[in-house]
């Protein structure tokens, strides 16, 4: 009957989106654990930050075999349908890729690395499928984590670094001004972005003084 | 920052794909309502009214329907051939649900039964008449069960109506018809909710309830009648 | 640690909640089933009702095995701290077997068993406590079916059906306003019994006429 | 009828919650003593906090008390019936009874000693049963508390304090970002102890400028 | 100190306000019997009506002096200060005594005493103030009462009473008209009223066929 | 049917009424304001800005508020004398309670301390010039002690507000009083907390933790200083 084969559309879909969930939740434990990975170094001394972003790669490589698990659940061309599963975690995924790309060029002092793009993030995820809000929303949480790093590294002796992150921050600032946003979450997240490029020039004009 | 030029370009395309589709769904939206409201004052009519024009007015909304596919949902098509399915779905899924709704009611007056989901997709393939894409000579808007399946709730409320006026205009079979049909859609959902965690599930148990209700209106309609 | 005590506690707790929402699952599926099979009572002449009665058993064994499954998992003493778990689909089902007992009263006469007690309706359940609460919302419940039961009986050319409705939810109507009820869900419940009350009245109100 | 039966059971329900909230608002009542008497930390120096802890000792022997009548009401294996009832006033208490071990720990010097476990905290209430969960909010709630201490230990002149405080509620952080949280008060709550530890250190930076 | 005299107002405020409550119980509890007694009228012939209404009257005699209890509680001139507390059981109290008008003038035949004045139910209820809008609430409780009736006196087979219901409904919405309402309670309330009267001229136009 | 004339005017007597209340309530609020900006605008001054000006400018705020009370509220009171306590209280309290913060930031910036309900009720008790009612030689206005309390609770915003100020004009020890003073605040306000079920919990409630947050932000400040 007309009925029956809708029915059946129904159930595939519904074991799908469990296939999803499962995956996601895993992510999920990932991430929690890249965050906790990365929580450190507001204790940690600058000398030492390499070595922490050296050892979060091993959860970095498991993320990538949860998306690639993702990507064999997803049919070609869906990825939008199930978006909403694995949004935030993705955000927050990508929030710890650019934040460790950050810390590595302030080690290494290659400021034009301190920016890690869209697609170098897509490609650290194996090559996942990352969309572009999702992307900025990331950028705009690093931002706040290097607003409280700025304060935390001035406690550890750590005077330069504020001035990297006060640049970079500034940088992200400008590139964010160029985007013509829609008054959605981006919106809202990139009007506190204002109040951290803040909170980083009063650290840094602290140090002057 | 240069690479936020290429973002910001990016963000402005899909917003303003999102804006064309908005409007082309609130179009398919209006019209779609002008064939069901069209649909309804010949139910006003009395039975007898003469099967000629009944007619006319059945294939006048059939021409209407046929305009909305062909110009308002083809350009719908056309907007989202190559993009990810599901990634404007938003945009103008509440459009498609009410020419849905429109079709079926249609195809119920006529043929006193649901229209398939294939059928439904077979009328939104469309030739491909641009000489570019000559490996694709069709195409194809992506149906959503989904949007399929919310739109036959709506529908009941259309039949339901129908039931009240002809009611009153001395009809006295149709009612029964509509009261079967409609325990059958009734049953048809009862059954989607038991094969689990189905998709969407808030906005069908908000259907289920509107349904429920429709049904219980047209059986004190068939009561009355009885007594 | 203090707090790797805590979080094995939180895994426990969290398979714990796991297990019990995957069986209550279940149990929403098989309730959804009765559900479905009872609706079929407004289109049943009278003289086959006692049939569908007899046919939602297996179901009802279903629901049964399912309950002791989630016994199994409960521990002693925690059944209030899940209670929101599974209290809506308890009431749904408590809800089935209080119909099919009006039900078989109906077609067998014997008015005194129209209305099951709550210990009767957890012995069906296999034993499973029954929150009192829970067994008034499922006869509140039935009345809402009743009521509109009432019509379909007249459809159907059953012009006694009616009458046994009224003189139950009269009945019903008279025990609910024994008990002093809050401002509560339950209140809010009894006060759509009125309506139905109401309803069958006018029903029977109109065979008279 | 089996509704005289109900009414008697929803007589004593109605007696015995009566009972419940009757004691509980004897205990807000004390429990807002407690608060008020703990506001001073804020104005009193570091000499006199040994003191101030001292002083409110008969104020817990109240609560134990009290809590010892709670438990003559309290139906065994009905903790999680009425848990709703004393949830938010025992989230209060616990609060305030780690709280003062921490004041103790800072005034000793026992830095071991400043975080209380929960079998401690419920040892203080009299053995009354304290939920997981609640002893979590209750420690959420003082990280709260002491961020606005580390404050006004500067303002006093106790300048030894903040740092105290600091080490204290980074230990606390990893604890937290030990638990898998769901989106859930708890989460939400330890969302807010982010926010507190940046108020924290942006005392100790403002300390060490 | 100027805070101590403000606390002494709270609390005997608080001690006032906990008296009044314990009154307005007691009423509620009395009002809730009343209303059971009167819930019979749907099943009682128009033969015993009288006998009815008439063992209404111990119940209002505890009602007046529960009422009598009240009043010695508030000061003078702050009836309104306190009003909230028993508006509700107020109302239920004066749409009973109405009723009770109504159905003694149905069974008199006194027309012209069907509608009881405000001052008349004030002093049913021994002088207690009653305010107007709670007054007219308790008319528009009566109308919806009596709309159920003229249904359960034609299955009960007194067709002269759905007359009189619809003459007395007639009377009560031209006096209705009158009011200047605003978009408050009384308002929806009034609307609800339209409704009841269509039901009652459907049933005395079906007695007509 | 005669009877609901009455009834009608009854009804139409105490809406007007309430409309005239709610009417001079707003004009009350809008005038409080003002005087509490005006002082607000004294703090902005820098602190040797000269006695002088100082005073005239507090001496123009106490004659705006000697208005507001000679005149709007002596109406309030007209309109509610024979009237029961509490009936029109909802129309008028907002005002009321403005005007008492006006009241208490003047006279907190005059003295330092908190003005007691004793002095605010005896500003309300007014001669009573008309010779109909030649037992009572005076009217009163019915002050709640609610109104008062929920007053003293807005006044610590404005005083917060003022810390900051005058922070930034170099002033560095009035902070530190204002903290003392609304440190006694929350102690009261905590203390009636603990009195047990107190009237209007739910606004108290709300009253108290902004009533905190004010108290942390003065802490900011006064921490700011010490540094």
């Amino acid at each position: 009957s007309i009925f029956s084969g809708v029915r059946d559309s129904f159930l595939q879909e519904h074991q799908k989106k469990e296939a999803i969930r499962s995956v996601v939740q895993q992510l999920e434990n990932t991430s929690c654990r890249l965050v906790t990975h990365f929580s450190l170094i507001h204790q940690t001394p600058h000398s030492k930050l390499a070595e922490l972003c050296k050892s979060s790669e091993p959860l970095l490589k498991d993320v990538e075999q949860q998306l690639s698990s993702l990507s064999g659940i997803i049919p070609p061309n869906h990825y939008y349908k199930y978006h909403d599963h694995w949004k935030c975690v993705l955000q927050r995924v990508s929030f710890m890729i650019s934040l460790k790309a950050f810390l590595e060029s302030s080690v290494s002092g290659k400021t034009s690395e301190a920016l890690v793009t869209r697609e170098s993030v897509s490609a650290t995820l194996g090559g996942f499928q990352l969309d572009l809000e999702d992307y900025l929303i990331g950028l705009l949480m690093l931002t706040k984590e290097l607003s409280r790093l700025s304060v935390n590294s001035v406690i550890l002796g750590d005077y330069n670094v504020p001035v990297q992150i006060l640049s970079f921050v500034n940088e992200l600032s400008s590139g964010f001004r160029l985007l013509n946003l829609k008054n959605d979450t981006l919106r809202r997240r990139f009007d506190s972005l204002k109040y951290d490029t803040k909170k980083v020039e009063e650290v840094v004009y602290d140090m002057k003084i | 920052v240069d690479i936020f030029l290429k973002y910001q370009e990016e963000l402005d395309l899909k917003h303003e794909k999102q804006e064309r589709l908005v409007k082309l769904s609130r179009d398919v939206t209006i019209q779609s309502k002008k064939v069901i409201f069209q649909i309804h004052r010949h139910f006003d009519e009395k039975e007898d009214a003469g099967e000629n024009k009944n007619e006319d007015i059945l294939r006048e909304a059939q021409q209407k329907l046929d305009f909305i596919r062909s110009s308002l949902i083809r350009k719908i098509t056309e907007e989202i051939q190559f993009e990810d399915v599901g990634k404007f779905h938003k945009s103008y899924s509440s459009g498609i649900q009410e020419y849905l709704e429109a079709v079926m009611f249609l195809y119920y007056k006529k043929n006193g039964r649901l229209v398939s989901f294939a059928e439904v997709q077979k009328d939104l393939i469309y030739s491909n008449d641009e000489a570019s894409s000559s490996d694709k000579n069709y195409l194809k808007f992506p149906l959503s069960v989904t949007d399929y399946v919310l739109s036959i709730a709506d529908l009941t409320g259309e039949l339901m109506r129908q039931a009240v006026t002809v009611v009153s205009n001395g009809n006295t079979t149709l009612p029964f018809l509509i009261l079967h049909f409609l325990r059958d859609v009734q049953t048809f959902f009862l059954g989607l909710k038991s094969t689990g965690n189905y998709s969407c599930k808030k906005e069908l148990s908000q259907k289920l309830s509107t349904l429920n209700e429709c049904v219980t209106k047209v059986e004190r309609v068939c009561f009355h009648i009885r007594l």
